[in-house]
């Protein structure tokens, strides 16, 4: 992987709280992303990593600390905003449009970069026709990425679930975000259904350059694909660094064999 | 100030009339998340019905009661049978849509049985005003209207009880939150719900004497169901306790902006003004006065 | 004519992106058009016009509305019945006031209020979801209907706040009032509805239609890519009153001719065209027709069957016929709850594989 | 788009029924009856088609329907609904071999959406006291006959009721009256010409509507509780009468002080009130009760050979009759349209010339076994409104039965003639109708 550039910082996280009600999820959580590599949050479930990527993009908002994205540091985002700023994810438990057809929830990730008003779209005639077209090839091109060519016009909420999780990330992609955050892509997938995401993930971290944040379970997995990885427990920042020195840490150690937490 | 008084206790009384009608919806939504439009046209079905034996076949007035009472409860058989059943795990909408086929049946059912001509409905609820009040405070309340809402204490009084203390109770609310805990609780989905919509179905029937007494027994007491929304939505679709509540808040409200208000723009505000109050209560608490917290996750 | 797409391969995309792929489809589409307008004109006598075709046209641009604001955007929508006031009164002051801007002019530009109106009675959208929406829309329903019964204004200060729409022509022709040629009728409002029916299907298969289903199925995720959920939702409120209110303007001017708003417009009107669009088919464009032909077909079908035919006593039919809509819209939603576009898409993936099972 | 293609399968199939059934051997005259006999103006609904219906039977039983000539009653349920209304005119309009000849559409949103077609299709309409008050021009309005007597005229009539009572039209100055109005262009009606007869005699005026169904009415009574107005009117239909008359039991305002329209006397709106409703006035122009030879004939002819609509014991209630009254007019004009052009194969527009030249008075009356049911009508080519008389009927709670208590007003003319004049040029301008002129 060292051909792979992997350039500045990107995105850094400065000491983030976030807080529903009584219930602490993050805890003063400070970390980075540099550009172009892949980073991922490990942690055992309810450690708030769902929660870190929804702080990141946007969807929670922490009751302390920043977020430094692409040089512009602010508390906060709205989600819509992150989107446009090049942030784009997946979701733990699947959030496909699940009415719509494979191409369509494709092309509703193109949605930022279409911009033709009503008028002309309900005429479906000059800038609309020819802006739906060229996007449509831009879907296609991401459609044959992930070779899902065979279910362009079947509607989602029927396929397998690996193949859902396939949709959505070629739904993350189609917003050609340059980061990319994915929540536990391989959950509930069998080994080689993991294989051909996890190539996926290197491909579109190479072939387009994307700087991608993952979540996962399957500590093999991460080992594999990241560069660094990040370690939370309990909302707490556990470890940060290189994979094999995450695999030392005994914290992290401990965290997983499950020894009690006040005793660790 | 005395005149305010008369104006807002009024006000209060008409408002527990409409939580009697709101009470039959909730039971509904808490126990399977059905907009049961169909509520009003059961409250007009099930008064015809008393009325029904009692002058077609002479029931004494208790007999016809639980003749009623055994009729709302086949009908809720029917209903669970030939409808919930074939549309489980649908979309809300559809099931809403279902209760509103629901309503037409009932009310062209009402109308062969028992005719469309104005009943008479006298089981002996006291009529007309409270003399004592009229004459020594000079308040105007209706003692039908204090009756009810005598009524209606007792009656979310039992339905506390039997929600909090019976077996069948807290399975019904195991039902609100999901349906497998409801099947650990070992009754079968489909006797919850039978028994939901007779409960719902005998609410129905005390809403149906109430009115029914107060205007003739009649198809315009099928659309009360429309002065019971707003109430509704202020309460929280899922609250015994709101229902009572947002009637109240309701009752007031409308009946001090028609009668201080209404003059002014020209009267007769009584029906939008109920909805934009609670509108207006909703935009600070989209899910109802005492309506579950909504938290979204991702 | 078999229905085989086999053998129509698509060179690129600007094909495949077309109105109806399939060869098939068109030439029906061809046809239905031909029929509409060369063949049904000459063919059906006054009482399939006025009392069946024109209010079945006119409810089901109503629907096409609807279907946009609950079927593609998933918000639920009890205002329909006041948003199509809306539509009345609005072209009811334009034609006593500028009448000589011409009808059709006049009825767009109603649209274009409701819209208005619209967009600002779905802002509670933005906070409040589901039922408790359908239940906050119904205060647009009463107030507005309220309004245009209070507000002299509205009925130019006539002694009792009934409506009646002047004569106006259209290219010399009468198309409004009690004069007007029922086949003049007709073709004006078949031609607005053909019109607008492509467009709500362009929009709806677009960039916008595409947010409004992203919102509909899951608002969070939608907001996630950077659908905007303000923008999303008013939009569709917008687009969709601005089909309700054009379906208002016709349903008053042309159709009924004169209307009292406690009555014309009242709640039912609301369900009815909910109705529609839950029988035909949420989110479909053909779902919205299908919706509309039903439920203004099916109650004079039974009441002609009963009462011409087997001789029924007037009353009794109606109770039974009551009956029969509340029985056929519960079977029709246990047998699918997708309504018939979706029955008809069954049919027809069938017709394509026939005689192969898969 | 394709439903279109399958429309016109269902249409095909629709079409196909009339045409089985249109079929008739003898000239029959089409009478259609536009009946609610559901929703929730049933209970009124209801007796009125019986009495409409049961009248028309009874010609047909007795005489063979006129000169000989046999009527044909075409039902159809309206549920007082505007929409219907349509399809109902759209189905009978043709039907038969006279087409309709003279429709009762019994709903002013069905009467307001009839009155332009009925020019075009020569249809004429006999809104009966109902329906478009300024159609009394029949300058303006030739197919529009809304005799015995206008919502307005009887508006005036209350009013002169009350100056009666009060001891004289001067002694109107400073009372209060309130008006209880369905709060629908129906309710409306009186509102203007009551305001005027307000300035004119100096009382004062106060309007409460009541929006549709009216079951809950708190607010306004207590208003009224609150204003004490000395007569209340009520311009009131369905649930809403009988609320009001209870409410107003229950707040002790004295009931020969509270006066309804005549769509708000029925026994139906009294009988749920009890003795509270005793003493209770209403507006009315033919008598109450079924002793009257023409009910015999009908309890004769109808109901002994099993025909009748309704039940036998509920003939004579006051709907009932009010139904039994237009179906008279209507026959009567049909006469008329027939002695007039010699032929009984007459058609509406033939019939329209019957209800112009109406002249129904006691003589004719006692001839049809109706002696003093109703007032003399005589109808003009400028004047459709007739007589304009009304009396007033009170209730007694204890006999449970109207009575007539008054004689029978003239309207004031100098209030309402104005009024109508006004608005039926405002519809002529609006409808660009040109007066035709009557000699």
């Amino acid at each position: 992987m060292n051909e792979r550039n992997v350039g500045g910082e990107m995105l850094k996280v400065e000491n983030i709280s976030l807080s529903f009600g009584i219930m602490k999820v993050l805890d003063d959580i400070s970390f980075d992303i540099k550009q172009g590599e892949i980073r991922s949050i490990i942690g055992p479930n309810g450690a708030g990593k769902s929660s870190m990527l929804n702080v990141i993009n946007g969807f929670y908002h922490p009751q302390q600390g920043s977020i430094t994205f692409k040089g512009e540091t602010r508390k906060q985002m709205a989600p819509h905003v992150a989107a446009s700023h090049g942030i784009a994810r997946t979701f733990q438990n699947i959030a496909l449009f699940k009415g719509m057809s494979t191409l369509d929830n494709i092309m509703t990730g193109r949605n930022l970069k279409m911009k033709t008003n009503l008028f002309w779209q309900a005429l479906h005639i000059g800038p609309a026709r020819a802006e739906e077209l060229e996007n449509r090839e831009a879907a296609e091109r991401i459609i044959d990425f992930l070779d899902i060519q065979a279910i362009r016009k079947k509607p989602v909420g029927k396929l397998p679930y690996g193949l859902q999780k396939r949709v959505e990330l070629g739904r993350a992609l189609a917003a050609e975000p340059e980061l990319l955050l994915l929540d536990e892509p391989m959950a509930g997938m069998n080994s080689e259904e993991k294989e051909d995401m996890c190539r996926f993930v290197l491909d579109v971290n190479s072939e387009f350059g994307t700087t991608i944040a993952l979540i996962e379970h399957d500590m093999g997995v991460v080992m594999d694909l990241s560069d660094r990885v990040l370690v939370l427990d309990y909302g707490k920042q556990l470890a940060d660094g290189l994979p094999d020195e995450v695999r030392n840490n005994q914290d992290v150690i401990d965290a997983y064999l499950g020894i009690p937490h006040e005793q660790a | 100030m005395l005149f305010f008084i008369e104006v807002a206790l009024s006000g209060l009384m008409a408002g527990v009339m409409y939580s009697l009608v709101a009470l039959g919806f909730v039971l509904i939504f808490k126990a399977s998340g059905i907009f049961n439009f169909a509520q009003g046209v059961m409250a007009l079905f099930a008064a015809l019905t008393l009325v029904g034996l009692m002058e077609k076949f002479g029931m004494p007035i208790w007999l016809a009661i639980i003749g009623t009472i055994a009729v709302m409860v086949a009908l809720a058989w029917a209903i669970e049978r030939f409808m919930l059943r074939p549309l489980v795990n649908q979309e809300p909408i559809i099931l809403f849509m279902a209760t509103i086929g629901l309503a037409y049946v009932l009310e062209g059912m009402g109308d062969i049985l028992w005719g469309s001509d104005v009943k008479l409905l006298d089981i002996g609820i006291p009529q007309g005003a409270s003399d004592w009040m009229l004459d020594s405070f000079n308040i105007y309340i209706e003692k039908l209207e204090i009756f009810a809402a005598g009524t209606a204490a007792v009656m979310v009084t039992f339905l506390a009880i039997f929600f909090q203390k019976t077996r069948i109770g807290r399975a019904l609310r195991a039902v609100a939150d999901d349906h497998q805990a409801a099947l650990s609780v070992g009754i079968s989905l489909h006797t919850i719900w039978v028994i939901v919509w007779s409960v719902a179905g005998i609410v129905a029937l005390v809403a149906g004497i109430m009115w029914g007494s107060k205007s003739g027994v009649q198809f315009s007491l099928s659309l009360i169901a429309l002065k019971a929304l707003p109430v509704l939505i202020l309460g929280g679709f899922t609250s015994v306790p709101g229902a009572i509540i947002g009637g109240m808040i309701i009752g007031v409200g409308e009946k001090v902006a028609e009668v201080y208000l209404g003059p002014i723009v020209g009267g007769a505000i009584e029906n939008w003004f109920a909805y934009m109050l609670a509108l207006a209560f909703l935009l600070f608490r989209p899910q109802g006065l005492f309506g579950e917290r909504i938290i979204e996750r991702v | 004519m078999i229905y085989r797409e086999t053998g129509q391969f698509k060179a690129n995309y600007q094909d495949d992106q077309a109105l109806f792929p399939i060869a098939q489809d068109r030439y029906v589409v061809l046809a239905v058009l031909l029929v509409t307008f060369a063949i049904v004109p000459l063919l059906l006598n006054q009482y399939w016009l006025n009392a069946i075709l024109l209010p079945f046209l006119i409810y089901a641009l109503a629907a096409l509305g609807l279907n946009i604001l609950t079927g593609y955007c998933g918000q639920l929508s009890l205002g329909t019945g006041a948003f199509m006031a809306v539509g009345a009164f609005s072209v009811f002051k334009l034609m006593t006031v500028i009448p000589e801007l011409g009808f059709i002019p006049l009825v767009i530009l109603s649209g274009l209020i409701t819209a208005a109106v619209g967009t600002l009675f779905g802002l509670p959208s933005l906070r409040i979801k589901g039922f408790y929406l359908a239940v906050a829309t119904l205060a647009a329903q009463f107030f507005l209907i309220w309004l245009f019964n209070k507000v002299g204004w509205f009925f130019n200060y006539n002694a009792t706040g009934m409506i009646t729409s002047p004569p106006m022509t259209l290219f010399g022709v009468i198309i409004t009032g009690p004069s007007a040629d029922p086949v003049a009728k007709y073709y004006l409002v078949a031609g607005f509805v053909a019109v607008f029916a492509l467009f709500a299907k362009n929009i709806a298969r677009g960039r916008i239609g595409r947010n409004w289903m992203a919102i509909r199925d899951m608002d969070i995720a939608a907001e996630l890519i950077g659908v905007r959920p303000l923008i999303a939702k008013l939009s569709a409120f917008a687009v969709s009153s601005f089909y309700i209110g054009m379906a208002g303007a016709l349903y008053f001017a042309v159709w009924l001719g004169s209307a009292e708003p406690t009555e014309a417009f009242d709640i039912n009107q609301s369900f009815l065209v909910l109705f529609m669009i839950i029988i035909g088919g949420l989110g479909s464009v053909l779902g919205s027709f299908l919706g509309a032909a039903f439920m203004v077909m099916m109650p004079i079908l039974l009441k002609n069957i009963m009462v011409d035919g087997l001789g029924t006593d007037a009353a009794l039919a109606a109770h039974i016929e009551i009956i029969t809509v509340g029985v056929l819209i519960i079977g029709f939603l246990i047998v699918e709850p997708h309504g018939l576009a979706r029955l008809w898409r069954i049919a027809k993936e069938k017709m394509r594989l026939w005689p192969f099972p898969h | 788009m394709k439903t279109r293609s399958l429309t016109k399968t269902i249409v095909a199939a629709l079409m196909a029924i009339p045409l089985f059934c249109g079929a008739v051997s003898a000239y029959e005259l089409t009478i259609p009856s536009f009946d609610y006999r559901t929703g929730p103006y049933a209970p009124n609904g209801i007796p009125f088609a019986n009495g409409y219906g049961d009248y028309l039977l009874m010609l047909n039983q007795r005489d063979g329907g006129i000169n000989g000539t046999k009527l044909k009653l075409t039902p159809c349920e309206t549920a007082y609904n505007t929409k219907r209304g349509v399809e109902c005119y759209e189905n009978v309009k043709n039907e038969g071999d006279s087409g309709a000849i003279a429709i009762q559409p019994l709903s002013t949103g069905i009467t307001y959406q009839l009155i332009p077609k009925s020019s075009v299709d020569r249809i004429p309409i006999f809104s009966m006291g109902y329906g478009r008050t300024s159609a009394a021009n029949g300058k303006i309005f030739p197919w529009v006959f809304n005799f015995p007597a206008t919502y307005w005229s009887q508006a005036t009539v209350f009013v002169q009721y009350i100056a009666e009572k009060e001891g004289g039209m001067d002694k109107l100055k400073g009372k209060k009256i309130a008006l209880v109005y369905h709060n629908s262009a129906y309710g409306k009606e009186p509102i203007r010409t009551l305001e005027s007869a307000a300035k004119k005699f100096g009382f004062e005026f106060m309007a409460l509507p009541v929006d549709h169904p009216g079951q809950e009415q708190k607010a306004t009574w207590l208003q009224i509780r609150k204003e004490r107005p000395d007569w209340v009117m009520m311009w009131g239909w369905g649930v809403m009468n009988q609320v009001a008359i209870k409410e107003a039991a229950s707040i002790r305002y004295p009931m020969d002080h509270f006066i309804g329209v005549w769509w708000s006397g029925s026994e139906n709106d009294v009988l749920p009130a009890g003795d509270g409703a005793d003493g209770y006035l209403s507006g009315a122009f033919h008598q109450p009760g079924d002793n009257f030879p023409a009910h015999d004939d009908i309890k004769k002819h109808v109901y002994d050979k099993g025909m009748g609509l309704g039940d036998r014991d509920r003939i004579g209630e006051v709907l009932y009759n009010r139904g039994l009254v237009a179906a008279m007019w209507t026959s009567e004009a049909i006469r008329k349209a027939m002695e007039i052009h010699g032929t009984n194969k007459v058609k509406g527009v033939h019939v329209r010339d019957g209800f112009e030249a109406l002249d129904v008075d006691e003589a004719r009356l006692t001839e049809l076994g109706l002696p003093g049911f109703t007032i003399p009508v005589k109808i003009t080519c400028e004047n459709h409104e007739g007589p304009g008389k009304v009396a007033l009927q009170q209730w007694d709670a204890k006999a449970k039965k109207w009575s007539l208590v008054s004689s029978f007003y003239d309207p004031l003319r100098d209030i309402t003639g104005p009024l109508i004049a006004e608005d039926s040029a405002q519809y002529a301008k609006e409808n660009s109708v040109v007066p035709r002129i009557c000699n």
